[in-house]
Parts: structure tokens; C-alpha cells; sequence
């Protein structure tokens, strides 16, 4: 375990101590994948544990996704607990059969006789200038497959204790990491531990609207609240951390308060995980709605070049766009009137 | 657990190596240029550098051979009956089938596809537990993990990577088990094979990647498959040891194996085993073969039967005689009586273990489907009553 | 062309005569995957293209389905307008990446230059009495990518209509065909137009409630509207027929119309199809809306066996339960005051 | 487009392959033990049973590579410029990267990496088209249509696959071209690589796959993709022709792709070589390579420059003097002069196109989602006037 301390902290290093001490703590647990040795990852989230732990506890493969999951699940048959590095979201679709047909499954199959422990951690969505390929926002691929637990801090303290609850826990997870968030700082003392697996956060208390984020779109509506204060309103931010298991009873109950609701994910629009949300809280909180659930989301695109990046994300503007559209007047949008 | 296991000791992951002149580095990695026989096809011992395995050991091999195909032969009846969903059948293969699993020990890890039924049953699983999947009871009948065998694979040559990934977490602690990975020969088409053998190779993981050639994948033939002159070569390219072998010739494939598993157990990597051989039936009993493949072909490799072969060579070299080929026919028929009566009780299966595997622990919302389901029954029970 | 005239016809053989009409009418249209030559395919939908247009226009492979998909874009590159068979659902997969990062993209990649007319057929769902990974709904993971258009239909005569469209289409279209509608067949004479890409149909118009279906949920809802007759319910039933381009427009005017709507899906309900169209429905018909957009979906668990399928697909009853629940007395739904 | 298309015809895709005895199958299926040089180090001929191109063409080589390799150093320090994203420099590899489209013809397809910038503007692309990825204004510069050369791809090894499908396409409709696939070292682990090779030696697909072994993926070692003595041996595995080669011998990699594209180009099948060389610079701007290897390696590849070799071997056959290399030192710079005051001009980029070639037409979500992007667009420019 890390010493108690509290200090300025990035994600990135939330993350390096999460591993680090679930390594220190369980000699089950081992890290590969590809550049997470000598390098330290591109995103230097292994930095320091081949160093620390050997090379047979932290080591590179080879450039083959597929085979570093499935390399995961058979160590996981035989009693080790793997933490795997997908080096960007795109480049974990090459693992895509192994994670649906074998990773999310294999407990079920076996009636509960071979559980998959192991965390596949996803540098995800962009934000940062990337090229293509380096910017996917996937979640939903991996919420709509049942089996999998998918997890995605929106701040350094969870990005320390979820990581460490994933390594803990007897299924397999996928650890989404908003890439954008890495360098973002905190005065944290590690190791913390934060509310546990589906468990949602109410960041910011709010009377008016509730606005839903996760990951990288959590900073973004944290900002929006702050800026919706000075056009009146008093918005209510809640932090998903995990999308599967899911929280419906915090969600549930903050929207019955406020009666209004925005979500807001970076992810494409389209049957991404916002229409889940969307679609469960119209569903439970029907009778409170004084307007539509609205989402804000992604255009419908393949991830814009960095130069239009900008146009693609949700910022503070489009969730504020969204807010004024909750039908203060009780009038019904216009926008869909036509549509 | 803290020893530096033997396969990763080995791997020297960082040196490099280097461009000057090497002596044919290649040379020792061909297989043999015509695939291993060990007897011919009337039963006659061929001269052979492998070693043959002992009497009590091939006698043995004769029997799970009969039993297995007598299983086999039933399998397929019952699906004629209604009492299997689908049935995979591996009759004209059992040299491989069988002596796949007699060359790994309890403890090592055993990789089945969906055609390894037989297989199964002679590592000793119990056949109304191999055939759980098939009747669609459950997904998977038998305990991989007590039994250190996977669940049978259909999803083709993704289990390979985790044969690979059992080797070197098993050698990583300390154990020196052996992981066998069967695989169809158009499976090896499949990047996951490719990926498997390559993880396996690099890390010098104990595996026997073993395929059966036999010919064909549903109705597609070995040359849509590769190029090569065969699928062992397709070792050499990942710097490990292979070998082909007369899949029809049981003490071939039983001896060949031997080498491999000893190979991968002391610590020399990964072995590549492919087995030529041929499925007798259509690929399951919904297939129709004969869209593509004629009768006479399979005519022909009736006349190559693997277990006529053994009987042979065993009544020659007098391991074998009328009474004790009497005793094992008797056997074989005691247990496909046995199977097809236990296949007749219809099996319950519990509707709640839809939920309770999904995760060690339920999510709510799987406990609220859950609750739905189990109140639907119990008004259907209702009505019912 | 096919000769014109009216008999019984499956939609399997609807999809081959698709297929044999499209590869007469256009030499570019080549067709091959696993069994699809000699075997004519599992299902027997390419049956006989081989016979009558020989090895080079319908081939088989090697095993490979990301092998299959990228070489069916390079081919699309050189100018032909390849047709491929995934064998069954989960078998897609594998082709995951090229689905996603190449077919999807390639257009949007490239400024227009380079168009990926290509068709992946994928056999989908349940209902067979399949083993595992043979029954997987897989529109979720094709309709959240944006480039592909995704397409299923519901009856024969779009079974052929939409798979010629599909052909002929300058973009990439997944075509999910229904399994366990493969031999359900129709009085139709072949060759058949029938409405275009994006263009949802009413398949029974009715007063009281919308069911929103698709693929192998539209004869679901076809029967539950009927038994809903004897309650005294008149449901309206759309067809989507193309998830991507989706029909805003019909959804819209019925549930306006009707203030009730249930969609009826049967993929696992977690960030599925659905919920997208529950989302969207909410959104624009808010203020029409009686009672919330009710989902009725398969579980979140991965695809049962076959002794088990009937509890996971969603049938009559747990459609005619889910119209009950749309507040006829105004109520709220006493299901969620809880959660 | 009725023809029977060569590869197509020679791939006699249902014939059987029988298991009688052949003799040596893999013998020429082997790459050379070593790889195959034609210059020494310092640039003396070595005899070679390959062709060695005609003076002309190695003089244009030279100055190719010359030009790339400035170019190179350019896009290099645009980056530390700010004027562009990420660039992944290829110097060191001039040699694979001009030699690579000097052997293939305009109408050939080339399908090029996300490293291949420099081989694309040795192909003649507009250089500011080329930066149009690492720029970040657009994921593709150019028309790839019209210049027979595919996206610089990202996603490792996929782009192999593309490859054999467009080859195959060609000749299935009457063309002789031939589609070369750049890959490097640590793709060839990937699934796709595999699924590539055996797709283009199936089916006889005009294809030349180059891997430039450049010993890293970013960090990792070549130890850690493959245990087989080089990765030119991979071609045994698929049954194809394959070939090792010195990477940094311009003449020596120009002769091995030109007998792989002529083997290619007359219905031979696909070929793969395997070039081995070294990248000096880090895998991108934005990476440490002091972090995985020593300067000590690196100083040791400098002393192997592909063009310093080049210039030896052509001043000393009197190909080239004093005067050309000057000339070609000054094109050069005056190309990196002009790229440099091009890349400053900033490029407009329309953002509209965002929504205009998702599909051919836009979906009616997608223009209700263009007009929202534009309707904003337009209130801050008001702001802002
Ligand atoms: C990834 C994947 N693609 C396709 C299938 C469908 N499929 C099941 S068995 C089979 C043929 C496999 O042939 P082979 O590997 O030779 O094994 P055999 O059946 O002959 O034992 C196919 C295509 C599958 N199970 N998995
Ligand atoms: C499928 C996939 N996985 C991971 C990456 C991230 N990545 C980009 S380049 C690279 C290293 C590739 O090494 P190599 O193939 O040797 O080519 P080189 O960069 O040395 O030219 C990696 C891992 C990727 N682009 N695609
Ligand atoms: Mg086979
Ligand atoms: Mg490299």
C-alpha cells in the first residue's frame, strides 16, 4: 500500500498507484499488453511496475489484441487475475470476439464454474487532438453485451479506487479511461476508496434539472451547472462510474426531484448509452417530467479530424442549448413539432 | 508462487537477435516431408524414428477407440430421435480423438471444439454431461475447471489463445502442466489461430496446438484453406517445432503426440501437430454432404479406418485376441445402452440459473428480470393447475 | 430478371432470387464467404449462384471473417460490389474491426473518394433452437457506428426489395435476416419493389397504442396487435425495416396519434435498439404521450440455450403485459414507484 | 470483365491435394538464410543471383531517397513547429520507403502505413496532401481513387487484407496490376496479417506484402512478435515465395521487390519480404525512445545509412559525380523549402464536410445534426462580428 498522503495528483498517476498497489497487495495480479513494460504504456499508466515487479508480473505481448485477451483468459482459467492494456479504443475492436463471445460469457456458460476476473482497461474518446482511430467513444458496445461490468471514473479518486474494486472483482471488467481526464489534478491521498460498483454520485445538488454524465463528459457537465447559474437555473450533476452495473435508484430519484433531465455522453448519439439512460428515466419518472428527457451527444459521425474535433463534442454550450429546451414555459419544443 | 516460472525464464524476452550469418535456422524447423506412419494401412508396423508406445497403452487406445466410436454412432442416433439439438459427429477420427487426450495427464489442460465429443468421453467425462450443449440444456455440462478441460469451442480458433494463455499461467506458477488446443483445419485460417500460436511461440508457452485435417470445413475444402504443402509448416513461421502425421494411424498420432506434449512439458516451447485425416459423417446431421463431396471419396477412407488398423496390429502382435476384442465390443454396447437410457429422462433445467451466472453477484436489473420471469412461471403454474 | 408471378415463397428463397437477380442484372456483383459455393450456403440462400454464375462471381473461402469483410473492401476498391456472408451472428466478430474502422469510415475517410458498396448478409437472432453464438441480436453494435447502414426485414417481400436496394447502395449495409423467418413464406410475386431505405411502414394501423418493431419482433407485434383485439385495444404495428437511416417521420405521426407507444425488440434490452427508439420517441412526442415508451426486450443475459430460449424471447404475453402497463386509468406505473 | 481472370484461373480452388509423397515441398518455399545483400557496407558490390537495376533508375533511387529523407526531417520539425499533430519519421528507412513504389507502376495499388510518408511522396502525392492526416485537417489528403494508393492506415495490418481483395478485383476484371501492402515488423503478430497472406496465397492474388522489420513497435522488440528465425519465413507457413533482405541496401531491396512484383505481376501469387532495417528516429514525435534502447544501438545504424551506401556505390560506377549530388542536395532543399512555406499557410477546413460524406446522402439525422452545427456556427460568427 502507498503511504497516506494528500497530494496533487493526476489520473494518470491515480491510475499507476491503483495498479502498483493491487500488484503489492495480490500476487494473482499481472499486467501485459503491448508498450506497457519498458515504456510504461504511451499514456504511461504502467510507468515504474516492470521496474518494481519483474518482468513476469509486467510485460509486453505481441501487437495482437485479440490474442491479449484471450492470452488473459486463459491465465484467468488457471488463477491469475490479468489486467490487460488496450493501447486506444479502436485498437480493442480486434478483441471484439474474444470480450462478447468468451470474456462476458464464459461464467454464464460454465454455470458459474469458470468466472473471468480480469480488467481490460481502455484509454477511451478524445478530446485530445488525436487522429483517427484514437478517439472512439465505445461504450456501448460493451454495455449492451451482457456479462461484462463496465466502469469509467470521471475523477481521480475514482480512477484509483474503481481500478482497484475492477482488479478485486470475480468479473471481468471494462475499465474505460477518458483519455482527456489523464492530466487533470486532484488533491487526493491514495490510496481512497470512493462508493463501490453501481453506485452513481450526485456531484453538485441542484433543485431545477438533472443533468447525467459519465467519463469525459462529467468535467463537462459539472462546468455546464456552474455556468447555468447565472441564467437561473440550479442543476443537479450526477456521475454514473458505472454504467453496468447501473444506478437506477440515485438517477431515479434525483430526476422524480427535479423533474427535468439532460444527458449528456460524448459517444455518437445514436443508440449509444445516453438513449439507454434516457429510455429508463422516462420510463421510471414518467409522472415527474415536465419535459423530454434530451440528450446531448455526439454527432452521428465517425470522430471528426483534430481540427474539427471541437464541433463534434459536447461542450458547455450545446448542454446549456439543451437545458433552455426543457419547457420551462411548458411549452412543447419546436424543434420536434416539424419533425 | 514467487519462482521465475520455466516458460518465461526461457523466453529471454529482450534479446535481440542479430542479421549475421546463422547455419539454416530453418532446416530443423520442417516437418517431415510425408506425414508420420507408424503402420500401414493393413496394420503392419513401418519402420519409424518415434517411439511406440507400450503394449498396455495402445490395448487401451483400442478400447477408447471402440467406445468412443460406438458413443459417436449413438450421438448421431439420437439426434434422428429428437433427444439432441445437433450432433457434431467425429466418426472415421477417433485415432485422434483418443489419442489426443491419452497423451495428456488428468492435470494438463484439454481444449475441445464442438467436434470433440469423443474426445471428451475418453478423458473420462461423463458423456450425459458432454452432451449437455447439445441436447441445449446448458451451455456447458461438465466442470471446466475441476476437470482442467475448457468448455467445447465453437467459436473457431479462439481457443487457442486461451490454451496459450493456461500454459504460461500455469507454468507462471510453478506447475508444469501441458495444454492441448484442438483445432479443424479451416480454423486455422482464422487470425485467432495465427495469434494463439504466435503468444505461445514468444512466450514459450507448453502447448500442443493439434490439428485435424480432415479435409474439410462444412463443405469447404483444404485448398480453400491454404496454399501450403501442408498445414505443419505453418510452424516454421512461428519458429516452433512441428510435424505431420497419419491421422488414420492410431499408434502414429498417439507416438507423434507423445513427443509433442514431452516437448511442451520440459520447457521447449510450443509443438505443432497436424493429423491428416477425415470425418466420415456430414460435418453435423443437418448437413448434407452430398452437395459436396461424393461417395466414393468417403468410400475410400472407409477403407483407411483407424480402429481395423489398431485391431490388427494388435491381434499380430498378440495384444489382442477374439476374447479380449469380444470384451471390449461388450463394453462399448453396455455404454451407449447406458447413454441412450439416461438420455431418455428429460433433464430439468432451472430457469433461474438464466440469471444467477451472468455475474458472481446479480445486478439489480437482473434481479428485477429475474422477479419477472419467476412470477410469469408461477402465474403460468397457475393457470396450469 | 425473374419471370413475374405470385406464389408461395419463403424468405430465404426471396433473398436468393435476390441475389441471382442482382448478379444478373450487374457483373460487379460478386458473392462469397464460408459455404456459400457448392453448399449454397448453411441456409441455403446462395443456393445455386455457383451452378449459374460460376467460381469467380460465388465463392467460398477461407475461414476468416475479417478476412472476408476486408477483402470484400479491397474489392469494392478495384470497382465491384461484393456481397458477404457472415455464417451466423456472433461469427461476425471477428470482422469487427474492419466492420468498424474500415467499412464504416472508408467514405467518411476519404472525402467521398472511395465508396465501400458492399452488403454483409448476417443470419441474426433467435428462435431456432440454436446452441450458443448462434442466436445473437447484433443490431445495437452496427446501428451505434456511424457509415454503416443497417437493415432487417420483417416480411418476404422486403426480404427481397430491401437486399436488391442493399446492392445497389453506394454504402455499406449490414442486412440482418431474421433466422426464424427464413421459412416463413408469402403469396408474392418476385421481382417486388417495396418502399425504400428510411422508410418505416404501418403494417396494421390502429388507434390506441403504436408498437414499434423490426426483423423477428414485427410478426411478434403482428400477433400480439391481434390477440390485443380481444382486450379491446386497437394497436397500431410499424416495421421499421431500416434501423439506420432511421424513419423519424411515421414513428412520430403514430405515437402523436395514438399517445401510446411499446417497443418491441429481441436483443438483450441494455443499451439496445430500443432504447434508442424509446429515447427518440419520447423526445419528439413528449407532450402526446400518455403513458411512458414501454420497452419489451430480450434479458441482459448472454443468448440461453435452447431448452431455455422461450424465457428470453420477448413473445405475446410480455407484449400484451406491457400495453397493459400504459396507464389506461392514468395511474402511474405502480412497477416503478419502487425502483 | 467476362474473362476468366488470371489469378482466378490458376488457383484451381477444388483441387484435392493428395497425401502421397512429394518431393520436398518446402524446400523452395524457404527465404534465403540470410538476407540478401548487394552492397556491403560501404557500398561495394556484392555478387547477387538477383538483377540489378539499371544505372538510371538507381540514380533516380538516389535522389529519391535524398529528397525523402529531407522531406522527412522537415515534417520532423513541423511538429516541434506546432504545425503538425504527430509525425511518424521514417528516417532511416529511405531505402524500403523509395524502393517500396519505385518497383511497382502508377497503376499499381499501394497500400501504405501511417510510416509510409515518405514512400507516398517518392510516389509523386503532393507532400502538403501527404501531412494532410498528421496535420490534422482530414483523415486523407489525397484522392486515393485516382492515384491507385489507399489511406495511410492506422489500424495494424488491416490494410493487408484490403490488399489481396483489391488484387484479386483487379484481375478479376482484366488488369494486370499489382497491389503492394507495406506492414511492419510488429503488425505481422495481428490476426489480419495472417488472414491477409492466406486470403492473397488462396487465391493466387497478385500481391507483394513488404515488411519493414524496423526491430521496434513502438517499444516493443522484435523479440517479443516472434520466436522463427526471421519473418520472411512466415511465407512457408502460407505457401507462398518469400524473401529476406539488408533494408538499408537501396540496390539490394529495389532488385528483391522488383522480382516479387514480377513474380506477382504473372499469376505467381503473392511474395513477401521481408526488409531488415531500423528506424533512427523515435516511432513518433511524441515518443521516448531513450526509454527502450541505447544510443549506443542507434549510433550503430547511423553507421549504415541506406543513402550514404547508395552514393558510394554510384560515385565509384560513375552514375553519379560531385555536380548531380549537389543538384539533388538543392532540389531537395528547395522542396523543403517550398513544403515549409506551404504547411504555414493555415488550410481552411470546410466544417460541413463533416456531415457530407458519412454516406453518399446524407441521412435526414444527419442534416437535422449539420443544420445545428451550422445554425451555431452562424450565432458566433455574429458574436464575433
Ligand atoms: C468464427 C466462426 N466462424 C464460423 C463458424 C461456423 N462454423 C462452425 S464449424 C465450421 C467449420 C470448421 O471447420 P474445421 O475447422 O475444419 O473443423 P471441423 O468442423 O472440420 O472439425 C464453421 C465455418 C464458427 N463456429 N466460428
Ligand atoms: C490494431 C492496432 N493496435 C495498436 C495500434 C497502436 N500502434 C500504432 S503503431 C504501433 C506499433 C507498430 O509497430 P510496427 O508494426 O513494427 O510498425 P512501425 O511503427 O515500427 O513502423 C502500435 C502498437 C494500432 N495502430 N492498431
Ligand atoms: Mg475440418
Ligand atoms: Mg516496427
Amino acid at each position: 500500500m502507498s503511504a497516506v498522503t494528500t497530494t496533487s495528483v493526476s489520473m494518470a498517476k491515480a491510475l499507476n498507484a491503483a495498479l502498483r498497489d493491487a500488484m503489492a497487495a495480490d500476487e494473482r495480479v499481472v499486467v501485459f499488453g503491448e508498450d506497457v513494460g519498458q515504456l510504461g504504456g504511451v499514456f504511461r499508466i504502467t510507468d515504474g511496475l516492470l521496474a518494481t515487479y519483474g518482468e513476469q508480473r509486467c510485460f509486453d505481448t505481441p501487437l495482437a489484441e485479440a490474442g491479449i485477451v484471450g492470452f488473459a483468459v486463459g491465465m484467468a482459467m488457471s488463477g491469475l487475475r490479468p489486467v490487460v492494456e488496450m493501447q486506444f479504443d479502436a485498437f480493442a475492436y480486434p478483441a471484439f470476439e474474444q470480450i462478447t463471445s468468451h470474456v462476458a460469457k464464459l461464467r454464464n456458460r460454465t454455470r458459474g464454474a469458470l468466472g473471468v476476473p480480469i480488467v481490460i482497461r481502455v484509454p477511451y474518446a478524445g478530446g485530445i487532438g488525436g487522429v483517427e482511430h484514437h478517439c472512439d467513444s465505445s461504450e456501448a458496445y460493451y454495455a449492451h453485451t451482457p456479462g461484462l461490468k463496465v466502469v469509467t471514473p470521471g475523477c481521480v479518486e475514482d480512477a484509483y479506487s474503481l481500478l482497484r474494486e475492477a482488479i478485486d472483482d470475480p468479473d471481468p471488467v471494462v475499465f474505460l479511461e477518458p483519455k482527456k481526464l489523464y492530466f487533470t489534478s486532484a488533491e487526493a491521498s491514495l490510496p481512497v476508496t470512493t462508493p463501490g460498483f453501481g453506485r452513481a454520485v450526485v456531484r453538485r445538488p441542484g433543485r431545477d434539472a438533472t443533468l447525467i454524465a459519465y467519463g469525459p463528459s462529467v468535467p463537462v457537465a459539472l462546468e455546464a451547472a456552474e455556468a447555468a447559474r447565472d441564467e437561473g437555473w440550479d442543476l443537479e450533476v450526477i456521475d454514473l462510474r458505472t454504467l453496468v452495473p447501473f444506478d437506477d435508484e440515485t438517477v431515479t430519484a434525483s430526476v422524480r426531484r427535479t423533474g427535468r433531465c439532460v444527458v449528456v455522453q460524448e459517444a455518437q448519439g445514436f443508440a449509444g448509452m445516453g438513449a439507454e439512460i434516457a429510455a429508463r428515466v422516462q420510463e421510471r419518472c414518467f409522472h415527474s417530467l415536465h419535459a423530454p428527457v434530451l440528450r446531448v451527444a455526439g454527432l452521428d459521425i465517425p470522430y471528426p479530424p483534430p481540427k474539427l474535433e471541437h464541433l463534434h463534442l459536447p461542450g458547455v454550450d450545446r448542454v446549456l442549448d439543451a437545458v433552455a429546451r426543457l419547457q420551462w414555459d411548458d411549452q412543447p419544443d419546436p424543434r420536434w413539432v416539424a419533425a | 508462487m514467487t519462482t521465475t516460472p520455466r516458460a518465461v525464464r526461457r523466453a529471454s524476452p529482450r534479446a535481440r537477435r542479430t542479421t549475421a550469418p546463422q547455419p539454416d535456422p530453418a532446416a530443423p524447423l520442417l516437418p517431415s516431408r510425408d506425414p508420420v506412419r507408424m503402420l500401414d494401412e493393413s496394420g503392419k508396423r513401418i519402420p519409424s524414428e518415434y517411439a511406440e508406445p507400450p503394449g498396455e497403452t495402445l490395448r487401451e487406445l483400442y478400447r477408447r477407440m471402440v467406445i468412443g466410436r460406438r458413443f459417436d454412432v449413438q450421438a448421431t442416433a439420437l439426434t434422428k430421435q429428437g433427444r439432441l439439438a445437433v450432433y457434431p459427429s467425429s466418426r472415421g477420427q477417433e485415432a485422434c480423438q483418443v489419442a489426443g487426450v491419452m497423451a495428456v495427464r488428468p492435470d494438463d489442460w484439454v481444449f475441445p471444439t464442438y467436434r470433440e465429443s469423443m474426445a471428451l468421453v475418453s478423458r473420462g467425462i461423463d458423456p450425459v454431461e458432454v452432451l449437455t450443449l447439445l441436447r441445449g440444456d446448458w451451455h456447458c455440462g461438465y466442470d471446466p475447471a475441476a476437470l482442467h478441460t475448457a468448455p467445447q469451442c465453437t467459436p473457431l480458433a479462439t481457443q487457442t489463445i486461451h490454451a496459450a494463455g493456461v500454459a504460461y499461467g500455469e507454468a507462471y506458477q510453478g506447475r508444469d502442466t501441458v495444454a492441448l488446443a484442438f483445432i479443424g483445419d479451416g480454423a486455422t485460417s482464422e487470425g485467432d489461430f495465427h495469434e494463439g500460436v504466435n503468444f505461445a511461440a514468444v512466450f514459450r508457452a507448453p502447448v500442443v496446438f493439434f490439428v485435424q485435417n480432415n479435409r474439410y470445413a462444412i463443405s469447404v475444402p483444404l485448398s480453400r484453406q491454404t496454399a501450403a504443402p501442408s498445414l505443419a509448416y505453418k510452424g516454421v513461421g512461428y519458429g516452433i517445432a512441428c510435424e505431420q502425421v497419419d491421422g488414420n494411424d492410431p499408434v502414429a498420432v498417439l507416438a507423434v503426440l507423445n513427443r509433442a506434449v514431452e516437448h511442451a512439458r520440459s520447457g521447449n516451447g510450443p509443438f505443432l501437430v497436424e493429423a491428416h485425416t477425415y470425418r466420415l459423417e456430414p460435418h453435423t446431421n443437418a448437413d448434407d454432404a452430398s452437395r459436396y463431396r461424393t461417395m466414393d471419396e468417403v468410400e475410400a477412407w472407409l477403407g483407411r479406418d483407424p480402429i481395423a488398423r489398431l485391431e490388427a496390429y494388435l491381434r499380430g502382435a498378440g495384444v489382442l485376441d477374439d476374447a479380449a476384442v469380444e470384451a471390449v465390443r461388450a463394453e462399448a454396447e453396455a455404454y451407449a445402452a447406458d447413454l441412450r437410457e439416461r438420455m431418455n429422462a428429460e433433464p430439468t433445467v432451472d430457469p433461474m440459473s438464466l440469471f444467477d451466472h451472468v455475474y458472481a453477484t446479480p445486478t439489480p436489473q437482473l434481479l428485477e428480470q429475474r422477479e419477472q420471469v419467476r412470477a410469469e412461471l408461477a402465474a403460468e403454474s397457475e393457470v396450469e393447475s
